[in-house]
């Protein structure tokens, strides 16, 4: 019986106590129409053993390919000792830290975790973090029609060049609260946010403007405009930042005469793997005056009886378990464990370290950028300055020219025809800091086969007349 | 604090790229004038630090925690390890299909199992905990009856000892609620129930067994009169644990319902999370079920996106959910297998039933004495708190001098001076003996020496916290010398 | 500066408190002439990250390959909490249990360790750990030596079934202190030591008999008849086991009339991966007659001040730092990680499981063994029962043989023509429970073509008369 | 004790295989007739339990611990996980050449790495602790002694303040030792020494700085006299720490040396171990090294063994030695480079110098006042013990209290009540300030309230524990309730 410890003995000891005859009794409350038989469908049990055998075959077959995919989850080198740190059974296996006293050690983490958090994006307050930079961001958008005093719509202003995932997921959780999401173009030179588009909801009324800083084409906007061009019209600005990034960007606070009033994103490129997607945690920050607005839980420190410092959950009245209907959101359990990760992973970097990282993921993507645009056909698509991604034009259909690469394991990057038809053959690529220079020549020189190779075949089908 | 370690200039050296690049293709307008006040300490100040932090914590692998609706069981090792293999743990999650099959294959046979073990038609995986499994379910019956043009029903019913997060994630789905009290017996009131149906109610959301610790007994009942009443049924998973192999919620008539993986398949807590809240539906709500979800197609496996499902309610990840924590699940369901299934039930409900029987027998009182426990149980202490002036966060606190994690207090709210006590099937007759005789010490301490209890913890690092003074003068972040 | 957290500043401060300018300075009682200058054949320091790329690159390069390899290391299923937590800081980090308040977590563990390991063996007390199997036999001896009071000899009566390495890294050991080890034949058709040879030993002044169980062939030993035999001519009896068969086997201390005097041998078995051949443990447990005369670390069960029971280092005056030059053996660091993995393993595998374990590589032998001698010219070249390895001969030159499998990814055996040329084209395999039956199935499909191919090759140069 | 949790048929049963396989194949007088009594617990009781242990245990990971002699530096994380990988940990220790030249190349650049920084010749990576590594060196002094036909020298002279495994390791080499006395400024008596060389004296072993912490400044001249009476000088490289990219042994002459990598290269020590003890020797020494050993030939790596080196004393180990710790040491280097090996000895020196500074400032006794402390050094605690009855064991205990694991106690002898200190070059300086207020602290607390000290530790788990019963009613296996 895995993972179960009793003993025949112990089974008729406990039986008799309670007073039944079988372990079946217990269940005698269900109507019996409505007990269920063997669940024939699932497999047997498998001993540990074998089951090592088969996750490594399955492991084995998704291959390790050289990946240049970012498009919202990073590749960056993570220190040994995270996640040696993070999988002790002391942080692994404990609940939500709701008695104080028996979990001090989480609690001080995500203290310290808070107050990372705030000096990288220069906020006054940050929660213990959301479920993922996309439903973060969603948050924000509740916040924020909750918060803006002075407008009455329940409008966001949403670009374009804000990631096509987080909008869905955004609209999917907003939706149903009758929040409007307002889409504003993109400026197809420099891939910003096309601030002229943008002026033509000046003086309306919106709840917020959202800025992403990077956007999904990589490009950096014009963040301190764009803040205050919000504040000017009434709305709150929503920054959407990827964290790295704010080590060597100006941070959100500081952001145009007042700083953002809410910053959130995906905490991945922090310390977490990219593990097909997930765990992952969003973060949210905000201004002191909204944090009786935040969802999600806080921590605060403060001192116990003998005047000893101490940690504990705080503001506790906006969550769903004393506020039910009321709550500033449902979330309850969160990403704990992904945030104890980045605090240890933010601990060993420092600041001088994510800096390098944030640097030498920039620079190695100027450098994928030269390289592959130094092929025949392949050019750069916007013009505006990036963080550590770029967007792409290929000479060839960019799904095939993606789909021969993978044939040679390398994964060249995002297929942006889906959800930006209008670039053509676009793809967004991004080179962290883990990528080598011979990393980039293997790209380089298997993207020239690829498209000598698509580019000849038709010729060859040409009549020769 | 980490921040006392901090020198400006010291650093864990082997951790950074070794030369600083150039950044030079950032206008200086857009970049930070001053590093970031982060931590600087070596490396082995941060392992010692972080080391001695964990030592801080109660958990699972250290104590007996038995906290009720929170199923903290033992969460196998092996699950992390391989769930982190290489090939997976490296995965991008925009990599191709034909670089994924193998993590693909986990997720569909996750479905299945899920599928399987719920009697549900469909699951999709993506919710990254309960409450978004919640919100995915509500909105789904939300869909549901616009999809049909019924767009007159504003209400979901919650009873009166759901879980927070029930109206929660309903009010975020744009509905009000309204509440349903639960009968003496730990039932929920019939009677309240069908006055409260009609055209205005979107459905009801349960939990089976009850945050109470009581199987729903008239189940097929309410499920009938609130399917004749045209509103759908939602089961909150988070009890699951109690029935896994005994009864199913597709045979109970949900039609819509989520799991917690992190309770009753295992995945760890993490102190908070990440959790995994895949949601389960009959055939009629399949077609809103969020994406992306994973198909096979002859042997080989696919996602399924709007594309293929373009009546769904949609993403709730940038990505599919908390991937690893599926992973997790799957490997431990591959362990259980159908045989072990069963066992969680029978062992969880055999632990809850002995427990409060001795504590019955050791002079506790029972909420609902009547009825069988499901893999949980609450006792009252209400008694004690007037008879001596101690009240059950005194019994809580002091627990912890005793090396064990108090249960859940104060939830549900219907049951005054409460405590709910979930054991699990993991835990040895010996741990739950002992836990009889804390509870008993406790309450003799109580009798004879209240100050000792009304001033617990003593032992651990800190003492009672001041919650007020936590929130008045609040403290959010380190600011230093500032 | 990796490791090093001084900060310019500390380091002046710390210079002004000596009283020196340049850290250099502090060298100067060292000659100069002395002094090197830069190590420059030692490459520059690499980051983590370019390292992790590096040593996963070394990693992949040696590929993994499905292993029918024994001969003393047998890959056998290690729970995955084992390393988990034998890797916990608190282990992992500290030092021989010194301050023994202070130790608590490593002496009790081991403590735990030295009562499986006599409940295993059935010897009285166990030692907390020897360097690896080989070196623990030479402990054995020497300790044979010294306690066999009825004897004056220095000669050791050493079967040549024995492990040809053992044999080797005893006499290394031994063999400056004039102790003479004399080899006995084994018997050619049981793959035993030879009952024969033994008698012409009868009566003649030898200090120790060595009994391997099972031998080197994996021949199972007829140990209660040998023990008696060696105890009747007044030798001790040195048992040198495999610990997992001792789950299934008679155990050293209830062999023959009185036990085997001394257990020894290698306990990688027992929950140590392979690692390239270490780090191991070797064990040596005895009768309580001769402890004293022990080798190594012996952890006692004991009270403190307040009569609670603890555990501390005892019997330290048999050992390096205290008896110097008269000590039972130089030994001072053992293996004390090693024993932590095994205690962690043998409790979660619990007896069932260990026997399980080693029924089961007993069956998947016996299956391979079947497997492989239905090929036309392989035959199992020893008749007397085994544990888990036999002995097989090859119809083709066994180090060809083995090139050629190696080449398709098996490790086909061990080459025993180098230690045992007598034996013709053997090798020796072995099938744990890790061995699943289409594994086996691999291995004789690739023989089968290996010897197809090898026995084909001569006829086609044979002239066509 | 694990065995108060087990039960008769309690399992861990995801460990096992299914099912038990057919073992009749073994005759029955050879089977045992009762299982084994090992602990019969559940997968997580056995987690719990060692969890639970491990946190009764200082470690660097957790805590200061300047224990002399033993260069408890900080154990980079990333040393184990990458000895770990599966490609490496699954390496049969008989895989052939073709499948082990990842594995080879990392010993393959650990043997030349040591060889640049001992300045030896050639190095054998083999021996699996610092002990063995004596003996390997000693066996090769005598096996070249016995190749020239010089076969009268019996003796290995031996500082009186050489660590203790360097008299066993001689006599486990047949040889007898001598002492030579260390004279009053913590150098050796060279005229001592010179009485006691000649044609019976093998050689001598010394180790520089010695384990009074100081540099041995007349090494040429000794190196010269033992050369000159025809014997050979063996360099114990425990302290190698306090002089990496220094000064080498093999510049100062020394023929033969070992390495404590477990020390020096800062592999764990795991509570006692594994260890590695690779020894390097000069020219002449070279056809004895122990095999097996690596070579490169053309790019490829293959082993020397036995047929490469008829003369060597032969092997040590059934294998390589202890592999993983080579890795571990491999990879430190790595992440080290060149420029982080003077460091070692830099940072190291300057915190021994600066610790002992400042505790000489707050009160306490050098043993060796006028000279620099190398990477280490000793204080003698004799004028406490004196004055007021607290000695140095009582110090040691005391310092556990307050959360510092203390030095190395009564060793070297010849100092009277000495501690060894050694704070390793991974401490901050706050550290070691924090170390002085705590000798400040007991020093005074032995001067006002000498009984706390004296009945010191008051907050581990236990008190200070009955040695002489634990050897006298000896209890060294759980019997139960026999
Ligand atoms: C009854 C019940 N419902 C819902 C939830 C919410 O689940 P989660 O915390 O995963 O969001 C919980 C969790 O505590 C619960 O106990
Ligand atoms: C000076 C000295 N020599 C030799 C040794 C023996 O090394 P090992 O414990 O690795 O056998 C030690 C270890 O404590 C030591 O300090």
């Amino acid at each position: 019986m895995p993972f179960i410890p009793h003993t025949e003995e112990d089974i008729q000891a406990m039986l008799a106590t309670i007073g039944v005859e079988h372990i079946d009794a217990l269940f005698d409350e269900i109507p019996k129409e409505l007990r269920c038989g063997e669940l024939n469908t699932i497999p047997p049990g498998m001993s540990e053993m074998e089951l090592s055998r088969l996750m490594q075959a399955r492991a084995r077959a998704d291959g390790q390919p050289l990946c240049f995919i970012g498009a919202g989850a990073y590749d960056h080198h993570i220190p040994a000792a995270v996640w040696e740190l993070t999988t002790r059974g002391e942080f692994y296996t404990a609940y939500t830290p709701y008695q104080a006293e028996a979990s001090q050690g989480t609690l001080q983490l995500l203290y310290e975790y808070q107050s990372i958090m705030t000096a990288l994006t220069g906020m006054d307050v940050s929660n213990a973090s959301l479920y993922d930079g996309a439903s973060a961001l969603a948050e924000a958008v509740l916040m924020a029609v909750r918060a803006n005093r002075k407008s009455k719509s329940k409008r966001i202003l949403v670009p374009r060049n804000l990631h096509p995932v987080y909008r869905k997921v955004t609209r999917t959780i907003v939706h149903n609260q009758q929040i409007e999401l307002v889409e504003v173009a993109y400026n197809s030179e420099s891939g910003e946010i096309d601030k002229q588009e943008l002026q033509r909801y000046s003086g309306e009324d919106y709840a917020a403007l959202i800025i992403p800083q990077p956007n999904f084409f990589g490009v950096l906007e014009a963040a301190d405009e764009l803040t205050d061009w919000a504040h000017a019209n009434g709305m709150l600005a929503i920054a959407v930042v990827n964290p790295l990034a704010m080590t060597v960007l100006k941070p959100a606070g500081e952001w145009g005469e007042q700083g953002a009033d809410i910053c959130c994103g995906e905490g991945q490129p922090l310390g977490a793997p990219l593990a097909s997607g997930g765990p992952y945690f969003g973060f949210l920050c905000c201004t002191q005056k909204l944090v009786r607005q935040m969802p999600g839980r806080i921590i605060g420190r403060t001192v116990d009886m003998d005047g000893k410092p101490g940690y504990a959950l705080t503001l506790q009245a906006r969550e769903q378990h004393i506020r039910r209907s009321k709550a500033t959101s449902n979330i309850c359990t969160n990403q704990g464990l992904m945030v104890t990760a980045a605090t240890i992973h933010m601990t060993l970097m420092g600041s001088e370290g994510m800096q390098r990282v944030a640097a030498a993921s920039h620079a190695n993507t100027g450098k994928l950028t030269q390289a592959l645009t130094s092929l025949h056909g392949v050019e750069s698509v916007f013009d505006g300055p990036v963080f550590h991604e770029r967007v792409l034009r290929l000479p060839i259909a960019a799904n095939k020219a993606l789909r021969a690469l993978a044939a040679h394991n390398v994964l060249g990057g995002f297929d942006l025809s889906d959800d930006y038809p209008e670039l053509g053959d676009a793809i967004l690529v991004c080179a962290t800091e883990i990528i080598s220079d011979s990393d980039i020549e293997n790209y380089r020189g298997k993207l020239e086969r690829v498209i000598a190779s698509q580019v000849e075949t038709p010729c060859q089908l040409k009549p020769d007349w | 604090m980490i921040y006392e370690h901090s020198r400006k200039g010291r650093r864990a050296t082997a951790q950074a790229p070794r030369e600083q690049a150039d950044l030079s293709g950032i206008p200086s307008a857009l970049r930070r004038e001053t590093q970031p006040r982060l931590p600087e300490v070596s490396e082995m100040q941060a392992v010692r630090h972080f080391t001695r932090l964990s030592q801080k914590n109660f958990s699972i692998d250290t104590h007996f925690y038995p906290l009720g609706s929170c199923t903290m069981k033992y969460n196998p090792r092996a699950c992390n390890t391989l769930a982190s293999l290489p090939g997976l743990i490296g995965r991008h999650p925009l990599a191709p299909e034909t670089h994924s099959q193998g993590f693909m294959a986990c997720l569909f046979e996750l479905q299945e199992i899920l599928k399987t073990v719920t009697g549900m038609h469909a699951v999709s995986l993506t919710p990254a905990a309960g409450a978004q499994g919640e919100f995915a379910g509500v909105a789904m019956i939300r869909a549901y009856h616009d999809a049909r043009g019924d767009t007159e029903r504003s209400e979901i019913l919650v009873p009166d000892a759901a879980h927070g997060t029930n109206p929660a994630s309903a009010v975020m789905c744009g509905y009000k609620t309204r509440e349903i009290p639960t009968g003496s017996d730990g039932d929920i009131d019939v009677d309240a129930l069908k006055s409260a149906l009609g055209p205005q109610a979107a459905g009801i959301m349960l939990t089976n067994p009850s945050t109470v610790g009581v199987f729903e007994r008239r189940i097929k009942e309410i499920a009938e009169l609130v399917h004749a009443a045209g509103g759908l049924l939602y089961y909150d998973g988070a009890n699951l644990n109690a029935i896994l192999g005994k009864v199913r919620p597709g045979d109970m008539g949900f039609d819509v319902i989520h799991m917690n993986l992190h309770k009753t398949f295992s995945t760890p807590h993490g102190g908070g999370g990440p959790g995994a809240g895949p949601v389960g539906v009959s055939q009629r709500l399949e077609p809103y079920l969020p994406v992306p979800m994973v198909d096979m197609d002859g042997g080989d496996y696919r996602w399924l996106t709007e594309k293929d499902r373009p009546a769904s309610i949609g993403r709730l990840s940038a990505f599919a959910g908390n991937a690893g924590v599926l992973l997790r699940a799957y490997v431990y369901a591959r362990l259980l297998g159908r045989e072990g299934m069963h066992r969680v039930a029978e062992f969880s409900t055999l632990n809850a039933n002995y427990l409060l029987k001795r504590l019955m027998e050791a002079g506790f009182d029972a909420a609902y004495p009547e009825r069988r426990a499901s893999h949980e149980f609450i006792l009252t202490l209400k008694r004690q708190a007037k008879e001596l002036g101690v009240n059950t966060m005194d019994f809580a606190k002091r627990m912890l001098d005793y090396g064990v994690h108090a249960p859940t207090t104060y939830f549900p709210l219907l049951v005054p001076e409460c405590l709910l006590v979930e054991p699990t099937e993991s835990e040895a007759k010996e741990e739950l003996d002992n836990f009889v005789e804390i509870m008993a010490s406790i309450k003799q301490e109580a009798e004879t020496q209240p100050e000792l209890v009304i001033q617990a913890p003593h032992t651990m690092p800190v003492r009672r916290l001041d919650d007020v003074r936590a929130a008045r003068e609040l403290d959010l972040a380190w600011r230093g010398d500032e």
